[in-house]
């Protein structure tokens, strides 16, 4: 019964966290400036990369689990640095707006 | 076993304490060339077991051969190594007494010497490009010793080449092991010959072009004259008679060695590129002024009478190119060496260096010539007997033409000494002759009575043969 | 050279005797007598082993031509080291040289006269070629003794590059003969060798070699230039010595060449040119050691000449001929020294009527020189009886031949000789020293006394004429006041001699025509246009080749694509390449390579230096997953470790560096636009075909990899990769962090001198 | 993989990978240096998925210590990238 | 695979050529770059069996060859540690030099050759 | 003190997971390995918070995280659309934090940027302020007084 | 706000994070040398670990600040040096028993003492060596690159 239900939360955690990385993907091709950019990459090094990892859970397998925990506390740690870091860059290049 | 294990050691040991500690202090110089003096002297009882007892073994761990790294000290590998650290220690003697201007510069030569030991003693491909790589990145900082521009520039044209050399060399590895299944020389050179030409031929190609690199043959010269010319003349020295021993090592221990058959199927195309070597370099040799750049196109063509003899092969060959090596390798580090030093001695060391080079007894550089005489003639080719003596005129031309300008002419010189790379005027002091005239006395002593050199190139080419008869059906 | 202790000349030390030349002149003296003595008992032989490996062994033999070429040596080496003594330093303190600078000549004298010594004696061609180069070395040093002068060390250039050069013929024909015969050993080659091909090569390269040393037409420039040389120099080298030493060769390996027709027609040609070449020649020079100079070519024309012949009386003659020659030209030499160091002057056209004022030197150098012209009561009558004795065996073109050959001779030298001594006087001579003029004397005696007795010489050449015709040799040189043939031949060259003497347009036109014709023809001219052209040619070579990195580069991927494509082109093809199996994973590794490929070529063509380094880390963590894919997560964590830190240093370095990158290549031709994807195209072709053709044939089995996963759990570990790592081949990583502690310092080095911290 | 049918987890690679295409696309599309940043940003991360779906695939742990050194670390070249564009230097 | 594993490594041999023979110094380090990463995917295509992760080979099954994996390890580390170093070198060559271009490195403050042969005479004449 | 020994925990269990064994002999080397490592870190620190703090921030943690998780779902949401359809009016706004403590604003940047409908672009340490970008900039005092809530209600007792 | 022209110093919250990372980073670390032998990772990575994650300090504080926070670091030629003697005393004592070189010990028949993961044997010290010398190295290189000597060296 548990693995059933982490089998199915594994899953649809497989799936949303593939469907942010591609909205993400669409979404950096498609926003116009690199702010509105860092948007959209911040739902894939985010929301994104966490459910995947996350969807960890579906393997029962204690280590691989404990990996992917390791992963996404880092990732919540990094990912938003990055994310200031570009921003902040592009700022002091006055590239950041987005044109109109 | 225990003194192969030890002529790693010593220098490795000696090398990693010595890098961080001020070279550019005396007691640290000398240091530095008492571990190349103990080292000389661990290679020296090693290769005595070698010649009495033949080559001495040793797979690390313990492990059965090819799953452990095999090291294997044998005339070939030994005679390379003692030539190398002699060279290295005639440089780091000469440094010290000139004053070492670099912190790091004792360790990296010391370390030079751990690097191209292992790579001379050992019976593993890939350990070779390990302890290539490690003399190789030793030799680039070297090269950009002194720190002045035309340093730096040498030391990025000879990084950029010899980086690309070491990656067509790994490259050429990753081809072993995979047409092989094994890295253990002895076992490659047993398989390749199962292995389709194409397969064998690619992989053989790698080889040649990265000792060929290494070595400076034409065509693959462009890097060397500007390189040997623009570093200074210890650093000269060291690169032409210790690190291009690499590729003349290789040639020897890959071709002959390993590729037995390739090497075969290949002489005319050594031969071709040997004497075309051999030719370009003496050539372009005869109108340099710069005494360093004249050494460097007179490297380009010395390496040339090692490429014919390998090419030649056989016995008489393979013994005619170890000879030439260690000739050139020594004839090499001492006119270097006296580029950056004058006075009477230095004269007289120039004339032995260059009689040497010109083949011309009592110098020792006449075994070398006769014996690279000997493969020609054996190998039939008028041709090629007179592209030798061409090659030889040239040289004898070259060598004394620089010789004349240098040492007789002395008021025609000053006007056009190139004032970068001399960057301060020639040395005076008598000690600071000694390395060079102790080269030269070594060179003399070694035309006079040239035995134990032919004695130890000829078990070197033992080494050759054995291993090609037995690869042969 | 250091001035601090030279001595200056007019010092008081000046004074002092010329220890280190009288020392040369004692041992010589001393030689001298050990070679009597030695030839007296009868000789003998010696023979240590030297390079055993090589087959070279010191083998000597002190048999007549050996005795012959030692007594010579040293003997008139006495003479001319003592004239040395005092010429020397004359010579210096004229050039204003401190006196010290004599030690660089007579280590080089000395050396030279032992190299002689064992020149002559040595029976090994290794060892031959040793003494050979040696007494080269000996007199390139002592030619270039003025090295200040240009001219000087051009000449001792020119000795040194045709006298070398052509040894290595030598060497080359015994190393010829080893490899057909088997042995260095010329008594044991004088057993084997019979004749054929190798024979008549070994032979004519043992010439060729014998002829440049001996100044033999056309190798014969160098003797002239070499004039350079102060005159004890020219005495000794040029003519009882170095040039010797060429027909000592000669002589020594006489019985080997005589089994070549071809060899010794090449003798007789080249002889008998040498002497028509050098006597017109001396005909017309001016300076006097020049005149001499082409007289030595001419003479030894003569001994190469009766090398060609073949038979006892022409060897017997040739040891002779060498002796009486030796002892004449030393003198002739030492006067015209003599004569200079007097008078100042060096040219006929400004010398003249010395005789009334140097009636002594007058006499000695008449003796000298009526001994080259053959007149009697000198040494040189028998040598040219022999001569005209041997070539009269030889058919009537010899005959005429050597007739002539004598009337040339003697015509050059009469006219040296009244040119210098008679008629009026040009330039008046100052004092003379007596150490200068008591050699010349002695060698006139010597002349005379040849000429009176000649019996000892008769048995000297007796015995080394025996050793070159390989059989025993008689000869009876007597006056025998008669019509007998070599007396009408001595009459007729001396009355050809004569006429040439009086004619003097004739012979001076005919000499200039010679020696125009030599300069505009002959092998001087081509061997300075060899030597100019060559540096010409280097020049051009070296201004063509453009040594940057770019070349650099080009040059060993060029060579090496196509090394690699040839390679191709001659190996089997078909079903030597596959496509190999995509299975499971493979098919993501796919895309995964086109991204790298992608990133590869953005990396390529980015201009911007950051885009650079972005692209290089795309590429880099797409390897990594690669890496992973093909299950190699131990290879996957550290490529995303490294790749991180070579970002970051490429980073840090690029935030240094000056500048942009350059947008367009400037200034490049329209062809070079396309030089660098073509090179890049043939060395990315180059590698496809050598990674292609090697991954296409993997070894079955067994492969050390299975052993070594077989062999990981005895190790303790379970991952292999890391087993191999710190224990199989813990010795690679052992260096490969070595390296990285290297590069670290290296770094070190260059940014911050060598201190780590 | 326990759970999760091996079809999607096969699925989710493939999907993954194509995603890495697109990246590559957007690292070439970037109009300026900083949007190739991001997508450079974004390729980690999708690495980072690639590795954690391929330690599903196989069922062992041993792709994820790449992906938690890429997380961990691999935003130092970010990070590095930003401040050289920034200031010219990442380490003063 | 093996044709694709050969083709990505040419590419990356050929295009790090390409970048060698650039004229800015920085491009050619990136050019070492490249071909050092061709070295290393061709060493893991060189691998001889395919499998799993050469972790606990005693669990059976196929292997992936573990001996081009500890190889591509030791050559990674080479090739950071001179890449290092060359940019090191670079640095300081570009310092020296006021210039990041090698074009401007060409021969160093030398005399040219005709001053030279003019000085020179000959001495071989 | 309770802050040390946190620390030393959780360092510790980072070792474990790492080494994904809880073998007697991996936790001693994981408690050895993560006190050294504190005590290395501590030695610098200056003065530690008190234990009752401690105790209350740690309180707090539970709030922080699901509140956060919260925010980062509906702000993906929001991102989403952004995606698709292009964002409506994005721009950048001043966020006053207040006068603050480098952690706290770590803990603002780390909040705002795991949220990925705010891109924190700058701050100011002093003033206490920070330059948000969000997708949504037409009104920017909502924007302010949503993150003002959102730190009351989440941040404020873990990082004050 | 700081003004977009003036050269930014160090963001708090980089800085924060690039601080907070450290002593996971080690413990990682340690973690990545102890279960190499059995599972992913050796000292090689772990060294990388740590080194990067102090070079993410320099570039999150400046590579001369992030030495004056963490004095450790001016040991870091002493760790690398170092570590290359422990590695080369872990390959060569084997030279003093009369061995080949890199015969570990215990030897492929012996036990081995465990403590948890971690196998105590000179391979693993050997991997430690490695360990302190990548992290040496990569300090030195951060320290190196920060603040090079301009002038030409005399
Ligand atoms: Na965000
Ligand atoms: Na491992």
């Amino acid at each position: 019964m548990m693995s059933v239900v982490l089998d199915v939360a594994g899953g649809v955690l497989l799936v949303v966290g593939l469907l942010l990385l591609t909205i993400a993907l669409v979404g950096v091709l498609r926003m116009p400036g690199t702010y509105s950019q860092l948007h959209a990459q911040g739902l894939a090094t985010g929301p994104g990369v966490i459910c995947v990892l996350a969807s960890s859970i579906a393997t029962e397998n204690a280590a691989t689990i404990s990996y992917a925990a390791i992963g996404i506390v880092f990732t919540v740690l990094t990912s938003p640095v990055a994310a200031h870091a570009i921003a902040r860059a592009a700022r002091r290049r006055g590239a950041g707006g987005d044109p109109r | 076993m225990t003194a192969l294990s030890l002529s790693l050691l010593v220098p490795w040991a000696a090398g990693l304490l010595l890098v961080v500690l001020d070279g550019r202090r005396r007691t640290v110089g000398w240091l530095g060339a008492v571990t190349l003096a103990a080292t000389i002297a661990v290679l020296g009882l090693l290769a005595a077991d070698v010649l009495r007892d033949g080559a001495v073994e040793m797979v690390t761990g313990g492990w059965p051969a090819g799953v452990g790294i095999v090291l294997r000290a044998d005339a070939l590998g030994v005679t390379f190594a003692l030539l190398s650290c002699i060279v290295l220690l005639a440089a780091a003697c000469a440094e010290t007494l000139l004053g070492v201007g670099q912190r790091t510069v004792p360790g990296l030569l010391v370390l030079l010497a751990a690097g191209l030991n292992g790579l001379f003693l050992t019976g593993d491909v890939f350990n070779f490009y390990v302890f290539f790589e490690m003399s190789m990145i030793a030799a680039y900082v070297l090269t950009g010793y002194g720190g002045g521009r035309a340093q730096l520039r040498a030391a990025v044209i000879f990084a950029s080449v010899n980086l690309l050399g070491s990656f067509i060399f790994l490259l050429a590895v990753a081809g072993t092991y995979r047409v092989t299944g094994t890295l253990a020389m002895d076992d490659v050179a047993e398989r390749i010959r199962e292995v389709p030409p194409n397969a064998a031929i690619a992989v053989a190609v790698g080889f040649f072009v990265a000792f060929s690199v290494k070595l400076g043959l034409f065509p693959f010269h462009y890097w060397l004259p500007t390189v040997y010319a623009d570093t200074r003349p210890s650093v000269a020295a060291v690169l032409s008679g210790a690190v291009a021993n690499i590729g003349a090592y290789g040639l020897l221990r890959f071709g002959p060695g390993v590729f037995a058959e390739q090497i075969r199927l290949s002489a005319t195309v050594l031969v071709v590129l040997g004497a075309a070597s051999i030719v370009y370099g003496g050539v372009l040799a005869v109108a340099r002024r710069r005494p360093a750049e004249m050494l460097a196109y007179s490297a380009i063509g010395q390496v040339g009478y090692v490429l014919v003899a390998v090419g030649v092969g056989g016995p008489v060959g393979f013994a005619a190119a170890v000879l030439y090596s260690v000739v050139n390798a020594l004839n090499k580090a001492l006119l270097f060496l006296t580029t950056a030093v004058r006075g009477p001695l230095v004269a007289g060391a120039f004339v032995v260096g260059a009689l040497s080079v010109a083949g011309v007894p009592p110098a020792v550089g006449f075994v070398g010539k006769l014996a690279v005489f000997r493969s020609a003639v054996d190998a039939g080719s008028p041709t090629l007997v007179v592209l030798l003596v061409v090659g030889s005129a040239l040289s004898l031309l070259y060598l004394f033409l620089v010789y004349q300008r240098e040492f007789w002419a002395e008021e025609d010189r000053d006007a056009v000494t190139d004032a970068e790379t001399r960057d301060t005027a020639p040395a005076r002091g008598v000690s600071r002759r000694v390395p060079v005239v102790v080269l030269a006395v070594l060179l003399l002593a070694g035309g006079l009575w040239p035995e134990p050199l032919v004695a130890v190139s000829a078990a070197a080419a033992d080494v050759l043969t054995a291993s090609t008869n037995g690869a042969g059906p | 050279m250091e001035g601090a202790e030279a001595e200056r000349p007019g010092s008081s030390r000046s004074r002092r005797p010329d220890w280190p030349g009288w020392s040369c002149c004692a041992a010589a003296a001393a030689g001298f007598a050990v070679c009597l003595v030695g030839w007296l008992r009868g000789g003998g032989t010696l023979s240590l082993p030297w390079v055993p490996s090589l087959d070279l062994r010191l083998s000597f033999a002190f048999d007549g031509l050996a005795a012959l070429y030692s007594l010579l040596a040293t003997g008139v080496g006495v003479l001319v080291f003592a004239y040395g003594t005092r010429y020397l330093r004359q010579h210096l303190v004229e050039d204003g040289r401190p006196l010290s600078e004599g030690r660089r000549f007579w280590p080089w004298m000395g050396l030279f006269a032992v190299a002689m010594v064992g020149l002559a004696t040595a029976t090994d061609l290794v060892l031959v070629f040793v003494f050979f180069d040696l007494t080269a070395v000996c007199s390139y040093f002592l030619i270039g003794f003025d090295r200040e002068r240009r001219e000087a060390r051009t000449a001792a250039l020119t000795a040194l590059l045709v006298t070398i050069v052509p040894a290595v013929a030598l060497l080359v024909g015994a190393v010829l003969l080893y490899s057909a015969y088997g042995t260095f050993a010329i008594p044991e080659l004088v057993a084997r060798v019979g004749p054929g091909t190798t024979t008549t090569v070994a032979g004519l390269l043992i010439a060729v070699a014998a002829l440049a040393k001996s100044a033999q037409v056309p190798l014969h420039f160098w003797l002239p230039r070499a004039m350079q040389a102060p005159t004890p120099v020219s005495a000794y080298l040029h003519s009882a010595a170095m040039v010797a030493a060429g027909v000592l060769v000669l002589g020594r390996v006489h019985p080997l060449l005589a089994r070549s027709e071809l060899v010794l027609v090449v003798l007789l040609v080249v002889g008998l040119t040498s002497i028509a070449v050098g006597g017109v020649l001396a005909l017309g020079r001016d300076e006097l050691k020049q005149v001499l100079a082409y007289s030595t070519i001419s003479q030894y024309g003569y001994v190469v000449t009766l090398y060609g012949m073949v038979g006892a009386a022409a060897a017997g003659a040739a040891a002779f001929y060498v002796v009486v020659h030796a002892v004449a030209k030393s003198a002739l030499f030492l006067s015209a020294g003599a004569v200079t160091t007097a008078t100042g002057e060096d040219r006929l056209s400004r010398l003249g009527g010395l005789g009334r004022r140097t009636p002594v030197l007058a006499a000695a150098t008449g003796v000298a020189a009526a001994t080259l012209a053959g007149l009697p009561l000198t040494g040189g009558f028998f040598s040219d009886e022999l001569f005209f004795g041997a070539a009269k065996e030889h058919g009537p073109v010899l005959t005429v031949a050597s007739v002539l050959a004598a009337g040339l001779t003697f015509a050059y030298i009469g006219r040296y000789w009244t040119r210098l001594f008679l008629g009026p006087l040009s330039t008046a001579p100052g004092a003379l020293s007596r150490v200068l003029l008591v050699p010349v004397v002695v060698l006139a005696l010597v002349a005379v006394v040849i000429g009176i007795v000649p019996s000892p010489i008769t048995a000297l050449a007796q015995d080394a004429g025996a050793v070159s015709h390989a059989a025993p040799v008689t000869l009876s040189p007597a006056y025998h006041l008669d019509l007998r043939g070599t007396n009408v031949m001595a009459l007729a060259a001396w009355a050809l001699g004569g006429l040439l003497l009086a004619a003097a347009g004739l012979r001076d036109r005919a000499s200039r025509l010679v020696a125009t014709a030599g300069d505009r023809l002959g092998p001087r001219r081509a061997y300075t246009a060899t030597v100019i052209g060559l540096r010409r040619v280097s020049d051009r070579l070296h201004d063509w080749e453009t040594r940057d990195l770019r070349s650099s580069i080009a040059a060993v991927l060029v060579p090496a694509g196509a090394l690699a494509v040839g390679a191709f082109a001659v190996t089997p093809v078909t079903q030597a390449f596959a496509v190999g199996p995509i299975a499971g994973t493979d098919w993501l590794v796919l895309p995964l390579l086109v991204l790298v490929g992608v990133a590869t070529l953005v990396a390529a063509r980015t201009r911007e230096r950051l885009g650079i380094v972005l692209a290089l880390a795309a590429v880099g963590f797409g390897l990594a997953a690669v890496y992973a894919l093909r299950a190699a997560p131990d290879v996957a964590l550290v490529a995303v470790l490294v790749e991180t830190m070579l970002s970051l240093v490429f980073l840090a370095a690029l935030a240094r560096l000056p500048g942009t990158e350059p947008h367009r290549e400037h200034g490049r031709r329209r062809g070079q636009r396309w030089r660098d994807p073509l090179v890049a195209a043939v060395s990315g072709l180059g590698a496809f075909v050598v990674i292609w053709g090697y991954l296409s044939e993997p070894r079955e089995t067994p492969s050390v990899a299975a052993e070594q996963a077989r062999l990981a759990p005895a190790a303790h570990g379970q991952d292999v990769v890391t087993v191999i790592v710190a224990d199989f081949r813990g010795l690679d990583t052992m260096g490969e962090i070595t390296v990285l502690l290297i590069a670290a310092v290296g770094v070190a080095t260059l940014l911050r001198r060598g201190r780590l911290w | 993989m326990s759970g999760v049918p091996l079809l999607v987890v096969v699925a989710a690679l493939v999907w993954v990978t194509v995603l890495v295409i697109v990246g590559v696309l957007a690292l070439l599309r970037g109009r300026d240096v900083l949007q190739r940043l991001i997508a450079l940003d974004l390729l980690a991360v999708l690495v980072v998925a690639l590795l954690a779906l391929l330690s599903y695939l196989r069922d062992v742990p041993h792709y994820l210590d790449a992906a938690v050194a890429l997380t961990l670390l691999s935003f130092v070249a970010t990070v590095a990238a930003a401040r050289y564009l920034a200031t010219g230097g990442p380490l003063e | 695979m093996t044709l694709a594993t050969a083709a990505a490594a040419a590419l990356l041999f050929g295009a790090g050529s390409y970048l060698l023979l650039q004229r800015s110094l920085v491009r050619v380090v990136a050019g070492i770059a490249l071909i050092s990463q061709c070295a290393i995917v061709t060493i893991i295509g060189s691998s001889l069996s395919q499998g799993r992760a050469p972790l606990d080979p005693a669990e059976g099954g196929p292997l992936s060859d573990p001996l081009p994996q500890a190889l591509a390890l030791t050559a990674l580390v080479i090739g950071m540690g001179t890449l290092a170093l060359l940019l090191a070198l670079v640095h300081r060559v570009v310092v020296a030099h006021g210039t990041a271009e090698r074009d401007e490195l060409r021969d160093v403050d030398r005399p040219g050759r005709d001053e030279v042969v003019r000085q020179e005479g000959d001495e071989t004449e | 003190m309770i802050g040390i020994v946190l620390r030393v925990v959780v360092l510790a269990g980072l070792y474990l997971l790492v080494v994904s064994s809880v073998k007697l002999g991996d936790v001693a080397i994981g408690l050895v390995l993560a006190s050294l490592v504190v005590a290395v870190g501590h030695r610098r620190r200056a003065a530690s918070r008190s234990d009752s703090s401690t105790v209350r921030r740690l309180a707090g943690v539970p709030a922080l995280v699901g509140g956060t998780l919260v925010d980062v779902v509906t702000s993906s949401a929001e991102v989403i659309r952004c995606c698709l359809r292009g964002p409506p009016d994005p721009g950048l706004v001043r966020l006053p934090t207040g006068p603050t403590s480098p952690s706290s604003f770590a803990a603002w940047g780390v909040r705002l940027g795991i949220t990925p409908n705010t891109v924190v672009v700058d701050l100011d340490e002093e003033r206490g302020e920070l330059l948000v970008h969000v997708l949504d900039a037409h009104d920017p005092d909502g924007v302010r007084a949503e993150q003002a809530a959102a730190y009351q209600s989440r941040q404020r007792r873990v990082f004050p | 706000m700081t003004d977009p022209e003036t050269p930014p110093g160090p963001t708090v919250i980089v800085r924060v994070v690039a601080r907070l990372l450290l002593a996971p980073s080690v413990v990682v670390a340690v973690a990545l040398i102890v279960k190499g032998y059995t599972k992913v990772g050796d000292g090689f990575a772990a060294g990388m670990v740590v080194g990067l994650a102090v070079a993410l300090n320099a570039v999150a504080v400046g590579a001369h600040r992030a030495e004056a926070a963490l004095p450790v670091l001016r040991h870091a030629p002493h760790a690398a040096v170092g570590g290359a003697f422990v590695a080369l005393a872990s390959g060569f004592f084997p030279v003093a028993l009369g061995e080949p070189v890199f015969s570990h010990r215990p030897g492929p028949d012996e036990e081995v003492v465990s403590v948890g993961t971690a196998e105590l044997m000179t391979a693993v010290s050997f991997d430690v060596g490695i360990f302190l010398l990548v992290v040496g190295v990569v300090t030195v290189l951060v320290h190196q690159l920060a603040e090079p000597d301009q002038e030409p060296p005399t």
